[in-house]
């Protein structure tokens, strides 16, 4: 028994003062925020930070060199997390950008100009003549945006279109780079309407190869009240910086490419203390409301496109925007074909 | 802006005189060679079969049955399993028909039918299919099914029926194979004497014991020679594989005559022919540069030569095989071929 | 994005390292049953794999060895929560090595004592319990940081998971391997009944049925586990 | 015999469908679409407008920098169009459109110069440019840039290259075959500029005419003749270069780092043409051929003629068709419209009916091996295919893949009919793609 | 630095004493143990016997190895009160399929065969280990050197059974066997 | 002679037919963590032979001198694990100091090496087996390598697999689990060839 306890002693006491020793040269290695930060990272080692890595990210946070708020798909819940490690306060979120394809034109719209056959990737399609859709500019529907997104927010439709799951999108951007066409954007999470064209071609020749193909006919220009549209290059862009997502522009398109991202559109609704001051009728640009001054105001429900001028320019505030079933997702319609 | 006009004009003009048919675009090159998978698979397949008739002559409709099973139930895993998981079905490929022939030619003439199922299964949904189907299996599916049947079930895997040729109406008597009886000699400590002496005829037409593709070299090399014609497998490996057996064979017996076997009996017996150009070869697991090839078959036939002689099993073809697969990668990593241009030192890495 | 997306690895970050109350049976049973499946040892963490392969040549081996460890994790579990504000920093992972490796010794003389067979059959894996990664992983990561009543669930919980697996593994390859399970012929009964004799595949109590069986096991739990998210 | 050891391959032949067709001069087209760019390096710009008269032989286009060369009418008419067009690259590329006048009428005061070999390179490499000289091969590399390396080069070869290995085609054969004395001669003015003494001139075993005709024509000037096996691709240059002279290209470098000028035999009877009677690059000779063609020939196409005009005058297709290709079926580019017009470097129109055209999906890469082995540079194409396939296209530089030809060998072989040249063109846009994003 | 030396130290000596404590309990059982298995297995291949078997054992030189050193074989001799029942020892068989098998064999005074057990092998599973059934073992019992060429396996020409394609094994047992009885005539042929 | 014979015996024993890892299960969990490059499996194997050949002679020295003469041969455990991780940290202290080359080379795998229960396997086979001083180097030499050699033959096959179509469910574990069946299937065909 003695024996096994001044062996065991000194065994205990060399090794601790040689772990003493040890340890301390370790100490200034490993920054415990690092292992912290990157716990608190989603782990998808997407890239989307500039870093290689999440521990790359976790690492340039620690010593300072990037924001906390810089892990794009780990959005606001990460960052907090980060700024808590950190000891720094949480910092103001940018907004939150999703991915959108700048094309309606798939296998049933857009014509073909030859047959493909070959890998079975953007990147290499365009290396065979150009890509074989007809437009030059149109999406040539094989996916390598799909493949590119660590998270699985896109798939392609039916159709040939790549189509962005919102929910799922982080808004990293790493589908924006795979695509040969430059169809894909970031754009701020609450604007809902968008022009689905980037052909440059003049209207004539774009209709010679896809049915859904912007043609500046100028309507959706003159169409916005707040001058969010402009056309160049025979091509309608919307600036989102002016677009309210009134949705008037997107009856007006001949060629159904402008569509709004809202499943459920609200439309207005008169309170019963209605002061009939007219306003809201001069102002309606679909001419969806009747009243007569002094009277309650009505607000035609199909009419109505939800623009919310009218609640807006409402004296005394009785317009209420309330949801109604409208366009019942558009979107998702022309993109499997059905439309 | 006038320019593109008038060019547009002239444009439309091209094309409402005559427009082009829709053409098929790829990118070159615009001509393929002949062989495809499906030929070279069924090519092998039709090499076998003088072995695989070989094998029904000397051990009977037994060996028929071995040979009926095997191919069924590799084929049924291939497709089994790519139902399952909403895969292309691709069994007219062949390359499972292979692996069940090739399975088959290694079993005991006489096994039961079970093992013949599982060793099929074993071959294709673990070795083969786990790692996404053909061409990324690393290690041979029918060998490795073989080591499995082997370790698995030793009693069934070392029956061997004596050839009692097909017409002859003799009842099926089991005895032992060439290189079993070397090892039992050899582990009594008395000496090869008596083991080691073969009549090279019988070997080489195959009324011998063992395997049901194994027994017959002649049979074996008319296949083999079959697909050396046709340019499916290359002489690097049976050729580097049997040296290296006859080579460090010869060498062991020319020392102690009494203790080794002659390099002649060490080619007759046992899967070596089999092995060297049916199985070795299997492309997907062989090194692709003919230099690594010739490294891989110099190492089975090595690692053969070590376990017959001191190992304590009696047949190590099948174990050279796979043990050269899982060197493989390594082969192939510092077989780089220099490329044209570069300096000869820069090439290795 | 929504809050609720959080991965399982924060759960354990986010652990308040002391309670307000010392009871909270949620917490208690939520550390025990995290074991059982969120992060059983072996699935999930894929630690303490010699022990596993080595030992699971039978069921009984497999329970005892499931036995042997889930008490050197309850008991230094235990015995580190208990001392976590003592022990300095520096020299953490040393001092729980020790008392790791003074339980491990106990079970293996108590072993040796009381059930020589078993001992006889683990072998040298009983002292490896020592270096068995989940002992030291769950004492670094649960049990310095909790009280010591998460850490007994703690360690319950994954030694219970640890176990189970050993169990599922044991069994496999004995019934496959031998035709028995805990030594019943069961495998062997049941062909019997049918007048086949079972053929025992003897590969299966090998090197290379431990580890094939393990890794389908793994295949086994990761699709489980997909179907899980999948319904979610 | 000279050949390249061990690698390459021996694919399909098709050759005897003209190689005995003589020579002909194609009806002169309606019109004709002249590319600004027709070379590797920087485009021309149009020295016409819309409306002007040109006469054949005019120079339309002038170079713009070093690297590039003119272009010039190659019928007399009237410019009725400069916009852009479709290019046989399969995109759009500016170029001027002329509508023949029927007359077919040349420029006045060509320079003529009968003692050609008296006069100085620089001259001769004016008269070059001047003419709108480029590879005729098929990589249409402005000729004057090759007979200028740098001092530091000491030339001591010059190549001609008789080879042309691609099947089908036979547009040199003919050539070596009917104007023997022209090659001899253009090879003298090479060589004369380039201050050599020794040249060989490379033809594959398969055109014994061109070899008889050819050894004729060269007897007494000490250039040698070099019969090669037939073996594709015998005619790349590196290749070429390893056949005769047993030297090897160094990785990344040009035929110049090791002494080594290699000119295609077409281009040194336009440099013979030019040179001697001052006529610039007009017209060439396409093989037209393939099953899909009525009448297979071997012709004199004006540059610019249309696509559409060529087959109409061999007689049109036959069966429905399925590619059509400018160049052989190894480096061929397919044609998606029949509006593109026949180039300086078009050395062949190949027509393939539909149902000759192979569909099948490709499937996983086995190992085989067939590719390594035939890889003309000992490259692995397999390890570039799976990158490829697995999505992992920066991987592959570690393999030397910017080393790669695209001579096609590997997919050609292939069993599991693994589109491996496409993919490495995939790998090295990407590749591409990822170096601007750095720079 | 102290404090870690003190307190790695404090739980090393808590640990150390904890063992002891551990180490003292559990000494005794522990060697109960070891001498069961030894007992039990002599137990299974003698008669029955009541003296201490531990004490009536003898080591005797019975040659010299391929490096001069001695082979020891102990002899255990089991005794129903105070009258010789036989003789318990260990014999390798050298030439096993899997390499060394150990048995225990007992002997009675007079050379006949009480019982053979197997202690240690490495024999394939299914094949060669089937060495371990009692049935096969069974057939050693009563047999002596006086059955001569009978005792050997029935491929040799002897009695005892073989299994289908597992002949090494058996072969190795017997022959170890035979070596045992011929060792033990010659060391013990005088009665004792 | 003998004693060569006996060392390369020992040697081939260790390193093919009671292979470390594909026949003994030991260190399977670096083996699994550590073998998706072949450059990293080269380091790791290094250092892994290092620690293993140091640890195995410490326990042995310490075991012959003081655990046996003093009677406490149960505090093996105990004393070879605290050993070991002090080895480890110390040998990872001295490197540092002496050769940043080989620092860099190994260092990073070292501390993975503490909980590695191969090398205190080795230390305990060593002690209970008996060994003398040769033979024992040899042990923990040849069991070291057969640990390194399967490493990097894993890493090979790795490094080839990561772009085979591996279903989703068995990529990463499963399949390296899977692979290392196979290829503990493989080593069996050394069985047998050192009969000991
Ligand atoms: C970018 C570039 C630069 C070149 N520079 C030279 C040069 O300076 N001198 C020269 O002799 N050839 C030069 N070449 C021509 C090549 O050596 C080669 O002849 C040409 O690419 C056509 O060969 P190919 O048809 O085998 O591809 C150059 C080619 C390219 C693409
Ligand atoms: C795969 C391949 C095959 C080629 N085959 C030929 C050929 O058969 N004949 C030929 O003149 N050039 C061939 N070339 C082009 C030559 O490499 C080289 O560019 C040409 O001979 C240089 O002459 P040029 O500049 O006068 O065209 C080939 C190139 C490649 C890459
Ligand atoms: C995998 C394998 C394991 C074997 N195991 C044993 C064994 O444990 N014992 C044995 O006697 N023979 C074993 N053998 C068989 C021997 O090699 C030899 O063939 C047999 O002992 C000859 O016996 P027989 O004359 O009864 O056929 C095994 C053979 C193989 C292939
Ligand atoms: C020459 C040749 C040899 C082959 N050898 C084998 C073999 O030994 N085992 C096998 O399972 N398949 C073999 N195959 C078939 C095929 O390659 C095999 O199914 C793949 O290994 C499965 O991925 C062979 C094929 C060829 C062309
Ligand atoms: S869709 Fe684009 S931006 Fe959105 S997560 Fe995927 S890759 Fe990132
Ligand atoms: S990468 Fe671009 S072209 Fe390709 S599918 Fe996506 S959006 Fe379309
Ligand atoms: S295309 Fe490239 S990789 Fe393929 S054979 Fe030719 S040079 Fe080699
Ligand atoms: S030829 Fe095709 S199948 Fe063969 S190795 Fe090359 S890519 Fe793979
Ligand atoms: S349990 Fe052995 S290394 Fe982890």
């Amino acid at each position: 028994m003695l024996m096994a306890m001044v062996t065991m002693g000194a065994i205990s006491v060399v090794a601790s003062f040689g772990l003493g020793v040890a340890s301390k040269k370790f100490a200034v290695e490993i920054d415990p925020k690092v292992q912290e930060i990157d716990s608190a990272l989603p782990h998808a080692n997407c890239g989307a930070c500039g870093y290689a890595g999440c521990m790359g990210f976790a690492t340039a946070v620690a010593t300072g060199q990037a924001p906390v708020s810089g892990c794009p798909p780990g959005g606001a819940t990460a960052a907090k997390k980060i700024a808590a490690i950190m000891g720094v306060d949480a910092p103001e979120m940018p907004e939150r950008m999703l991915a959108r394809v700048y094309c309606l034109g798939g296998h049933q719209e857009a014509s073909e100009k030859f047959e493909y056959h070959g890998v079975q990737d953007c990147n290499a399609a365009i290396l065979v003549a150009g890509g074989s859709k007809s437009c030059v500019y149109g999406c040539l529907g094989l996916a390598s945006c799909v493949r590119a997104c660590p998270f699985d927010a896109m798939y392609m439709s039916e159709n040939g279109l790549p189509v962005v799951i919102d929910d799922k999108c982080t808004g990293c951007g790493l589908c924006i780079p795979p695509c040969p066409k430059n169809l894909i954007e970031l754009v701020p999470e609450n604007k809902d309407v968008h022009i689905f064209c980037r052909s440059l071609d003049k209207g004539s020749d774009t209709k010679k190869v896809c049915s859904t193909g912007c043609t500046a006919c100028l309507k959706c220009e003159k169409v916005c009240p707040y001058n969010a549209i402009t056309i160049d290059s025979f091509l309608a862009r919307i600036d989102y910086s002016k677009c309210t997502n009134c949705g008037l522009c997107i009856p007006v398109c001949p060629t159904n490419i402008i569509s709004d991202l809202i499943p459920v559109r609200e439309v207005a609704y008169v309170h019963d203390d209605c002061i009939g001051c007219l306003i809201c009728k001069k102002v309606c640009p679909v001419d969806a409301i009747t009243g007569e001054s002094k009277q309650l105001h009505i607000v035609d429900p199909v009419l109505c496109v939800g623009c919310t001028i009218c609640a807006d320019k409402c004296p005394p505030k009785v317009i209420e925007m309330r949801p109604q079933q409208r366009y019942k997702n558009e979107l998702e319609k022309v993109l499997s074909g059905v439309a | 802006m006038t320019e593109q006009t008038v060019a547009e004009k002239e444009e439309k003009k091209g094309r409402l005189e005559e427009p082009t048919p829709k053409l098929i675009l790829t990118s070159s090159p615009h001509v393929l060679g002949e062989d495809s998978i499906e030929r070279i698979m069924w090519s092998v397949v039709l090499a076998l079969m003088p072995a695989a008739l070989a094998g029904l002559y000397f051990f009977g409709w037994s060996a028929l049955q071995v040979i009926v099973v095997c191919i069924a139930s590799t084929l049924g895993a291939e497709a089994l399993y790519q139902k399952i998981s909403g895969h292309r079905v691709t069994i007219k490929d062949g390359s499972a028909a292979v692996t069940g022939v090739l399975l088959a030619l290694t079993l005991p003439p006489g096994s039961p039918w079970w093992l013949s199922v599982i060793g099929g299964f074993f071959a294709i949904m673990i070795c083969k299919q786990l790692y996404g189907g053909l061409g990324y299996n690393p290690f041979n599916p029918a060998m490795m099914a073989r080591v499995f049947l082997l370790i698995a079930f030793p009693l069934q895997m070392t029956r061997w029926p004596v050839p009692h040729p097909i017409f002859s109406g003799i009842d099926a008597k089991t005895g032992a194979t060439p290189l079993g009886d070397l090892q039992v000699a050899r582990l009594t400590g008395k000496g090869i004497g008596k083991a080691a002496e073969l009549n090279l005829g019988d070997a080489f037409i195959g009324n011998i014991g063992g395997s049901i593709g194994e027994v017959s070299a002649l049979a074996l090399l008319i296949g083999a020679a079959y697909l050396i014609y046709k340019q499916y497998i290359t002489w690097h490996i049976p050729l580097s594989m049997i040296g290296a057996v006859m080579a460090f064979s010869g060498i062991f017996w020319m020392m102690k005559p009494d203790k080794y076997a002659n390099p002649l009996f060490h080619l007759l017996t046992g899967g070596l022919i089999l092995g060297a150009f049916f199985m070795a070869t299997d492309m997907v697991t062989c090194p692709v540069t003919l230099k690594g090839q010739l490294i891989f078959g110099f190492g089975c036939g090595l690692i053969t030569v070590i376990i017959r002689m001191w190992g304590g099993y009696p047949e190590g073809v099948s174990f050279a095989i796979v043990l050269m697969n899982i060197a493989t990668p390594l082969i192939d990593m510092y077989t780089r071929p220099v490329r044209y241009g570069a300096k000869r030192v820069e090439g290795a890495g | 994005m929504a809050d609720s997306d959080v991965t399982s690895s924060e759960i354990v970050e986010l652990q308040p390292v002391s309670g307000t109350s010392w009871l909270n049976l949620r917490e208690v049973s939520g550390d025990f049953a995290r074991g059982l499946w969120e992060e059983i040892p072996l699935f999930r963490l894929v630690l303490g794999t010699c022990p596993t392969l080595a030992v699971t040549t039978s069921a009984t081996n497999g329970v005892g060895m499931g036995i042997a460890t889930t008490f050197v994790l309850v008991a230094s579990n235990i015995m580190i929560s208990l001392l976590r504000k003592i022990i300095p920093d520096m020299i953490r992972i040393p001092a729980f090595i020790i008392v790791i490796a003074s339980f491990v010794t106990i079970v293996d003389l108590m072993m040796a004592a009381f059930t020589p067979e078993l001992h006889h059959a683990l072998g040298i894996f009983i002292p490896l319990i020592v270096v068995n990664c989940i002992v030291l992983a769950r004492a670094e990561a649960f049990a310095s940081k909790n009280g010591p009543l998460r850490s007994t669930a703690d360690g319950l919980g994954m030694g219970l998971g640890f176990t189970m697996v050993l169990i599922l593994l044991g069994t496999l390859r004995e019934i496959l391997g031998n035709g028995t399970w805990f030594g019943i012929p069961a495998l062997t009964g049941v062909m019997g009944l049918f007048n086949y004799e079972y053929q025992p595949m003897i590969v299966m109590v090998l090197p290379p049925g431990a580890f094939i069986g393990l890794g389908l096991f793994v295949a086994l739990a990761n699709k489980i586990e997909e179907k899980r998210k999948g319904k979610k | 015999m000279w050949t390249i050891a061990g690698e390459g391959i021996h694919p399909i032949h098709e050759k005897r469908l003209t190689s005995s067709v003589a020579l002909k001069d194609l009806k002169l087209p309606g019109k004709v679409v002249i590319p600004l760019s027709q070379h590797i390096g920087a485009p021309c710009e149009p020295l016409v407008k819309i409306g002007d008269s040109v006469r054949k032989y005019q120079k339309i286009g002038e170079a713009k920098g070093f690297v590039s060369v003119p272009v010039h009418a190659s019928i007399s008419g009237k410019v009725i169009a400069i916009g852009k067009f479709p290019h046989p690259s399969g995109n759009q590329s500016h170029s001027i459109v002329i509508e023949s006048d029927g007359k077919d009428e040349p420029v006045e005061g060509l320079t003529e110069h009968p003692d050609y070999l008296k006069l100085d390179p620089k001259e001769l490499k004016d008269i070059i440019v001047n003419a709108g000289i480029v590879g005729m091969g098929g990589a249409t590399f402005p000729t004057h840039v090759k007979l200028n390396p740098p001092k530091e080069k000491k030339i001591d070869t010059v190549l001609l290259n008789g080879a042309e290995c691609e099947p089908y085609l036979t547009a040199d054969d003919r050539l070596m075959v009917e104007m023997p004395r022209e090659v001899v001669e253009g090879m003298k003015i090479l060589m004369h500029i380039m201050g050599v003494k020794e040249g060989h001139i490379g033809i594959e075993d398969d055109k014994p005419a061109a070899i008889e005709a050819m050894r004729k024509a060269v007897s007494g000037t000490g250039i040698r003749i070099s019969v090669l096996e037939k073996k594709y691709p015998q005619g790349a240059e590196k290749q070429l270069i390893k056949s005769i002279l047993g030297r090897e290209v160094p990785s990344g470098g040009l035929p110049m780092d090791i002494g080594v000028v290699v000119q295609n035999v077409g281009t040194a009877v336009a440099v013979y043409h030019a040179v001697r009677y001052g006529i610039p690059l007009i017209e060439r000779i396409v093989t037209v051929t393939g099953q899909g063609i009525q009448r297979p020939g071997n012709l004199r196409v004006r540059i610019g003629t249309l696509l559409d005009h060529v087959i109409t005058e061999c007689g049109g297709l036959v069966g429905e068709p399925g590619k059509i290709l400018f160049g052989g079926p190894m480096m061929g580019i397919a044609q998606h419209t029949l509006h593109v017009p026949v180039l300086k470097g078009t050395s062949g129109i190949l027509a393939i009916p539909k149902e000759d055209v192979l569909l099948e999906d490709f499937t996983a890469c086995i190992r085989c091996g067939r590719c390594v082995q035939a890889c003309p540079i000992r490259l692995l194409p397999n390890m570039y295919s799976v990158l490829a396939e697995a999505g992992k296209p920066k991987d592959a530089e570690k393999y030397y893949v910017l080393d790669c030809i695209e001579c096609g060998c590997c997919t050609y072989v292939c069993p599991s009919r693994r589109p491996i040249v496409h993919q490495i063109r995939y790998i090295k846009a990407e590749m591409r793609k990822a170096k601007n994003k750095v720079a | 630095m102290g404090r870690l030396i003190i307190v790695l130290t404090a739980i090393c000596l808590v640990a150390t004493i904890a063992l002891a404590r551990v180490y003292d309990i559990t000494k005794g059982p522990i060697a109960e143990q070891e001498r069961l298995r030894t007992v039990s297995a002599i137990k299974a291949v003698l008669p029955a016997f009541n003296n201490d078997i531990d004490k009536d054992a003898q080591e005797v030189v019975v040659g010299k190895d391929k490096k001069e050193r001695d082979i020891k074989i102990k002899f255990y001799t089991g005794k129903m009160d105070e009258a010789p029942v036989g003789r318990a020892f260990q014999m390798i068989a050298p030439d096993g399929y899997a390499g060394d098998i150990s048995i225990l064999m007992g002997v009675t005074p007079e050379g006949k065969i009480t019982g053979v057990e197997i202690i240690n092998q490495r024999e394939t599973p299914g094949l060669g280990n089937k060495i371990l059934q009692e049935i096969w073992r069974g057939k050693f019992k009563g047999r002596s050197l006086e059955d001569g060429p009978k005792l050997a396996v029935k491929k040799d020409g002897g009695e005892i059974d073989q299994f289908s394609g597992a002949t090494i094994s058996p072969r190795a047992v017997v022959s170890a066997v035979k070596r045992g009885l011929e060792i033990y005539r010659k060391e013990f042929s005088h009665g004792g | 002679m003998d004693n060569v014979v006996e060392i390369l015996l020992i040697l081939i024993s260790t390193i093919f037919v009671t292979n470390f890892v594909l026949a003994r299960f030991l260190g399977i969990c670096p083996f699994l963590g550590v073998s998706s490059r072949i450059e990293t499996s080269i380091g790791m194997g290094m250092a892994v032979i290092f620690v293993i050949t140091l640890a195995a002679l410490s326990a042995w020295l310490i075991d012959k001198f003081v655990l046996i003469p003093f009677d406490l041969v149960y505090l093996r455990t105990i004393v070879f694990i605290l050993v070991i991780a002090s080895l480890v940290q110390f040998v990872e202290m001295v490197i540092r100091k002496t050769s940043p080359a080989l620092y860099n080379a190994l260092g990073i795998f070292l501390p993975l090496i503490t909980t590695n229960c191969a090398v205190l396997a080795v230390a305990l086979l060593v002690v209970q087996k008996e060994m003398d001083l040769f033979p024992m180097l040899f042990f923990a030499v040849g069991a070291s390598t057969g640990f390194t050699v399967a490493l990097i033959l894993m890493a090979g096959i790795r490094e080839h697999t990561v772009h085979a179509r591996i279903p989703k469910v068995l990529q990463g574990t499963p399949i390296s689990l899977i692979t290392a069946g196979l290829m503990a299937l493989s080593f069996l065909g050394f069985a047998g060839l050192v009969r000991m």
